[in-house]
């Protein structure tokens, strides 16, 4: 079974769930707060928050993956600012191919999160507040649990587009085996070679199943979460 | 703790122009459907904010547009029973029921939850979620989950329209112990002139969105000009104590020295009861009938006939047992020559005496006292 | 008349010029569909529409030719490349490419950019000429491979990688690198791209453009954008 | 058109088991709160497929387990008022009353909108959503979008809990005007004890999903161990002409020959009224007593003594006007000498009547004889 | 303003807006359907449709350009089917990039319909049927307008996809100027040529303002939409 891929393609498929599961759990938080923000919240600027959030899906990967380079590579502001003072780098580690999947899945995710909170009747939220609760436990204790749908699709599309994104990744953190080469990058090497196809769809398959693995998961989470809830 | 609220605000084409004081005890808000109670509560509640207006519980100034006061719903420590439930889907009942607690502060004087729990009958679907509730079961939920919040002022609208009467029955005593023990003020919304009887130490009147009447309970259900449902409604409350549990299932009030029958009343001999009597239910004669089925015959002296606008007049009694009304047709009044100082006898069935009506404690209407409301027998009217 | 060329993307800027000089030259419409080799030579598989293909490496090529999609005695090497080494630093000291150099040393803990190294001709070549030069083992976990030179040009350019391996006719274009030395053309297989006529569409104006490539205004152009051009 | 109803279902620890049914006219589904009102409801609306059950209305078979019939709610024809409103909040006011007429036969004979409109005051509110509108204002609006629906079938659960009293007594006749002229059946739940005695035709009791008791209303409101609301709601229902309209405002009925004075009553002279009395209200002498303020007093015989749990009685008579019921204590009777064949007189005090209880047309009463219903003066029980 | 960019560009930007909203257009019903169908229905093979919709998201855009490109082509068993009964091609023309951009959207597009679907009360439903609603008019008097929300975001973000997808489109139908050459294909072309940057940029930033113009636009209406239905 192991020889089924070979030990560079293993290694890909390891670093994809590496990428996926962290892109995913850095944006969630990140993308329910901007979510909560443009939903509920009117202030300056908030439609330019809300066109940088889709800005990932506009421009072509590449562009995205080349102004990720420009503002996290090494040289670049941000990612200079965060090696230096907090260690953190994203040039050519895994941790930018995570970066550019959690960027490139942000708008869904956002997207996902926000028809949930709009979903949610405000008049729960008010019931909370005359109990007691304040705003921040309101939304721990009443919006958080009822928008769970929302974060449940926002994780599994986000996790999805760990698993599969690849032009902004290669353009952002290019493409070295067992740092940055995730299962897309891999799929796309040996497309790139005439003859190349049956080992990309084998991988192609390994990533399906993986991937399908989550959603069912997701689902019967989505499910349960609805069936405990029933109508009120 | 007195509630006194001024609130001027507009909904479209509906303008809410209110003042009112609520003194110790409950306060009732009535008024027909669309009259504005629920926005009143909304914004004492916190969950509205008026265009212009000024809120005090007590000390707390819980609003004051003028000085840009306006606290939070969260820091107004209330328990708010809504007009439509608003349990929380994800919650089970149990959690429901706790939720409130968690944000008391942690020495709050609170209700004992099982007691609550027994009271509503809804121990057996604590681990249920609210989408497995019947209607009325979700509203005594959220009756539970406002009670057990350690409140210092109870909101409740329309909280017992979903229930069955004998529900009602048990639990109107406990908003009554609320009141008169625990001394929380209540405002309570409500079309139900059997809770208003019973409950009420204070009535707002309401005609859309303004304050059209209001005063102590006694006053204001004695007449039946300023309440909205109407002649039907008008009664006297009288004191009585327990003086006899009979055999034969009957309780013998002692009514400033008259007996008062009532069917078996749980309150030990001695109790100091509140007792209302429906003007409607009172026939007056001249003479002290004999062989009738009544039980209870007061001697009185007519103080005031105030005809209304129909056939009928209230008649305004001096009994031993306190101030009585009866409501006779005018032409009754006519054939048996009634004037004030007539000496006249009323005759009031046992039994007409509603179980709701009989209130615990004197508390509700001794209250209505000191609080700066026209005590002259008149209901004071704003403007 | 209208002659479809598929042609390898980084011929991206020479092809517009010639297109120009063609259309004006001829009369004739010159469409170019500009991609990676491989897409095109998948599409042409699917029977795109295309008239003539021009290849970056002869492996599409050869693919294309043996499905006989290839209009026989029309295929010829059109240009050449050599491949060089570029620095981030303007400074940076030449280098003389040979055997027994210290790439690793040069590199210090920066990475050397390259095209997919597997994939991409340029990255191939590269690949190669690093292993003939027996530096390759010392250099390969500190390649960052880009997605196409293009894309190693940006990371040299950017100066998240110091150095690069590239094309000379790529690194001529961008300004912000500098070449420290030169690929002896012995170190890797001959870089040629190939162009052939497609069997799949048959228009004159085919032949009128295969000419056009041939002729002194095409091979200016070529020359000036730093290729060799290989016909005669 | 009888609507005739088997069903069993199961929800969590609830166990549905009911049997009833419904004659033409108006049957209330009575029981406390949780007790399967809305679940059977439901059921004949098509919402809840029970495990097993059978549903016919009139010659129209709308579930069938057994036969595996499930006809879809849509083509049921229904007029459903949701417990808890339900409106469309897309939707206007007046596209939510217009939505059911969306679907109706083209030739399906329909209620006048603007009728029903001015009826439920709502014509104020008919370009608004219904997020704008007060609970008592939702409620309304979904009985009218129910009654414009050209429903063949009405379901009602608790309409009128949210409404006040003065509303209720507007919309009261329409009911009833639905139940007599229209002849549409109406399956009505309710635990207003006026409601019920106003309009029922037929009575089902439930209680923890189980028929308890059921039969036409006025046997079923003259048994108070039946009712679960207990004996406060006894009472009988007499039918009377209008005589004539006094000018100090009483209107004085035929009841058998005797007359009964009533305040205005809205019916043209000859009209036949049903008016229902209350057992708590009727007072019972031995001797025909003087000099009292109650108008009506009707002579009768002691038919039968009924004595209840606590310490009351109810004695039914037979009068001129017809069967009464009054409710005293034991210890009266006894006084009294109360047996059957005893001769009495029976007070009842003209404003006892309450405008709610004077029903229009006789169609609901007599409506209940032909119908298969025991007409025996007991209660139908099953099993 | 019109030589602000060249006849070729604005050519692009004409096709992308075809693209997306033609895109959108087509999977906006098709997207309702599946995303009514996941929520509503439990039939055998529903999650194998659930991750089948997910594709696009897990594997790399080539893969899906690739897929496309076999199926739809040509010669591809689906395009041979569609063009020879129904005279549809998709095959290297502007169709097939507004295919590749629906099918690449297709996840948000149900995704964001089937959170709203999930979110209706379906006592509104309920009580539609019993006022005489069948089924299918229920779907269009109740539960249409109540996922309006999720509509709304489903089509922004084909919109957007539609505007910015790039590699399957790329894959699929290559990158024939005027025909299949949409914005993003190129603003990559531009990359790809040395000193093409600014022209990339000034194209991407035409683009972001279309996209943002159909952002606020679509705000504009979800606002209308909440204002009016308020809570009931
Ligand atoms: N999903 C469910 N799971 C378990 N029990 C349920 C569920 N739904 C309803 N029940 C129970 O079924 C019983 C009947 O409910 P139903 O709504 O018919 O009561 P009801 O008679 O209409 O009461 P109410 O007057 O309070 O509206 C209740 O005891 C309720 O708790
Ligand atoms: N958003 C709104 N826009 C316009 N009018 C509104 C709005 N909300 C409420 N109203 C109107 O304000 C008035 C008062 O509403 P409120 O809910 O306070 O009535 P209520 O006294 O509680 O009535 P009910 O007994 O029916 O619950 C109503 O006439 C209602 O139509
Ligand atoms: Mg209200
Ligand atoms: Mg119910």
């Amino acid at each position: 079974m192991l020889d089924w891929l070979s030990p560079a393609e293993w290694e890909a498929v390891r670093l994809s769930l590496r990428v996926a599961f962290w892109a995913t759990l850095f944006s969630l938080p990140l993308g329910i707060f901007v979510a909560y923000a443009l939903a509920r919240w009117r202030f300056a600027g908030r439609e330019l928050l809300n066109v940088t959030v889709h800005l990932p899906l506009i421009m072509p990967p590449v562009v995205t993956g080349y102004l990720l380079l420009v503002a996290f590579g090494a040289r670049g502001p941000v990612g200079g600012f965060l090696e230096s003072w907090f260690g953190i780098s994203f040039a050519f580690r895994w941790t930018g191919a995570a970066l550019a999947s959690g960027v490139m899945a942000f708008p869904f995710m956002v997207r996902a999160v926000r028809l949930s909170l709009e979903a949610v009747d405000p008049r729960l939220e008010q019931a909370a507040a005359t109990l007691g609760a304040s705003r921040i436990w309101v939304f721990l204790t009443v919006t958080l649990p009822l928008i769970l749908p929302g974060i449940i699709a926002g994780t599994v599309l986000t996790f999805a587009k760990g698993m599969g994104e690849f032009g902004a990744t290669i353009t952002f953190v290019s493409n070295i085996p067992g740092q940055t080469q995730t299962i897309p990058l891999a799929i796309n090497l040996l497309l790139e070679t005439p003859g190349g196809e049956a080992r990309a769809a084998r991988l192609a398959a390994l990533s399906i199943a993986i991937a399908a693995a989550a959603l069912v998961l997701s689902e019967l989470i989505a499910r349960r979460v609805a069936a405990r809830m029933g109508r009120a | 703790m007195t509630l006194s609220v001024r609130l001027r605000h507009r909904l479209g084409a509906f303008a809410l122009d209110a003042e009112f004081m609520a003194p110790p005890g409950l306060t009732v808000l009535f008024g027909r459907s669309g009259s504005g109670k629920t926005t009143i509560v909304n914004a004492v509640a916190g969950l509205l904010m008026p265009d212009e207006g000024r809120i005090v519980a007590g000390d707390r100034t819980l609003l004051d547009t003028k000085r840009g006061i306006r606290l939070k719903s969260h820091r107004r420590r209330l328990g708010y029973i809504f007009q439509e439930g608003r349990l929380f889907p994800h919650l089970t009942v149990r959690q429901n029921l706790a939720y409130g607690a968690w944000f008391a502060p942690r020495h709050a004087p609170r209700e004992n939850r099982d007691r609550v729990v027994e009271l509503l009958g809804i121990g057996s679907l604590l681990d249920r979620r609210p989408g497995a509730l019947s209607g009325g079961e979700k509203q005594r939920v959220a009756i539970g989950r406002a009670l057990l919040s350690a409140p210092r002022l109870i909101l409740a609208d329309e909280p017992l329209a979903a229930l069955d009467e004998a529900r009602k029955a048990e639990i109107l005593p406990y908003f009554e112990r609320l009141r008169d023990e625990v001394s929380i003020p209540i405002l309570y919304v409500s079309h139900s002139a059997t809770e208003v009887a019973r409950l009420a130490t204070t009535i707002v009147a309401l005609d859309a969105g303004r304050v059209v009447a209001q005063g102590p309970a006694a006053e204001m259900l004695a007449d039946p000009a300023v309440l909205p449902t109407g002649a039907r409604e008008a009664g006297a409350v009288v004191q009585a104590r327990v003086a006899h549990h009979h055999a034969d299932g009957l309780t013998e009030l002692d009514a400033g020295g008259t007996p008062l029958f009532l069917p078996r009343v749980g309150a030990p001999p001695g109790d100091t009861l509140r007792v209302r009597i429906s003007a409607h239910d009172v026939i007056l004669a001249r003479q002290r009938p004999d062989g009738l089925s009544a039980l209870n015959i007061l001697p009185g002296v007519v103080q005031e006939l105030r005809p209304g606008a129909g056939p009928g007049t209230i008649v305004a009694l001096e009994t031993p047992a306190g101030r009585l009304l009866a409501r006779i047709t005018r032409r009754s009044a006519e054939a048996l020559r009634l004037e004030p100082g007539s000496q006249v006898h009323a005759i009031i069935k046992t039994v007409s005496v509603a179980p709701l009506d009989i209130g615990g404690g004197g508390a509700g209407v001794e209250a209505a006292g000191p609080n700066g409301m026209s005590h002259d027998g008149t209901s004071v009217r704003p403007r | 008349e209208q002659v479809t060329v598929f042609a390898a993307a980084s011929l991206a800027d020479a092809l517009a010029e010639i297109e120009t000089a063609f259309e004006d030259a001829t009369g004739h419409d010159l469409v170019v569909s500009l991609a990676g080799s491989s897409a095109l030579a998948r599409q042409i598989r699917q029977r795109a529409p295309a008239d003539i293909f021009i290849s970056a490496s002869t492996d599409w090529m050869d693919a294309i030719e043996a499905d006989g999609l290839i209009e026989p005695g029309t295929r010829f090497d059109l240009l050449g490349n050599s491949l060089v080494l570029i620095a981030f630093d303007p400074d940076a000291a030449p280098v003389e490419i040979e055997p027994g150099v210290d790439l690793s040393g040069i590199l210090g803990d920066g990475r050397l950019a390259m095209a997919l190294v597997d994939a991409v001709p340029a990255g191939i070549y590269g690949k190669l000429a690093l292993q003939e030069l027996g530096m390759w083992d010392d250099v390969a976990d500190r390649v960052a491979q880009a997605n196409n030179v293009r894309g190693a040009l940006a990371l040299v350019a950017r100066g998240e990688a110091p150095f690069g391996i590239v094309y000379a006719s790529d690194a001529l274009a961008e300004p912000a690198v500098t070449v420290v030395g030169a690929f002896p053309a012995a170190t890797h297989p001959p870089i040629v791209y190939p162009v052939a006529d497609l069997s799949t569409r048959d228009v004159p104006a085919e032949a009128d453009f295969l000419a056009f490539l041939r002729g002194p205004a095409a091979r200016e152009v070529f020359a000036r954008q730093g290729f060799a051009v290989l016909t005669e």
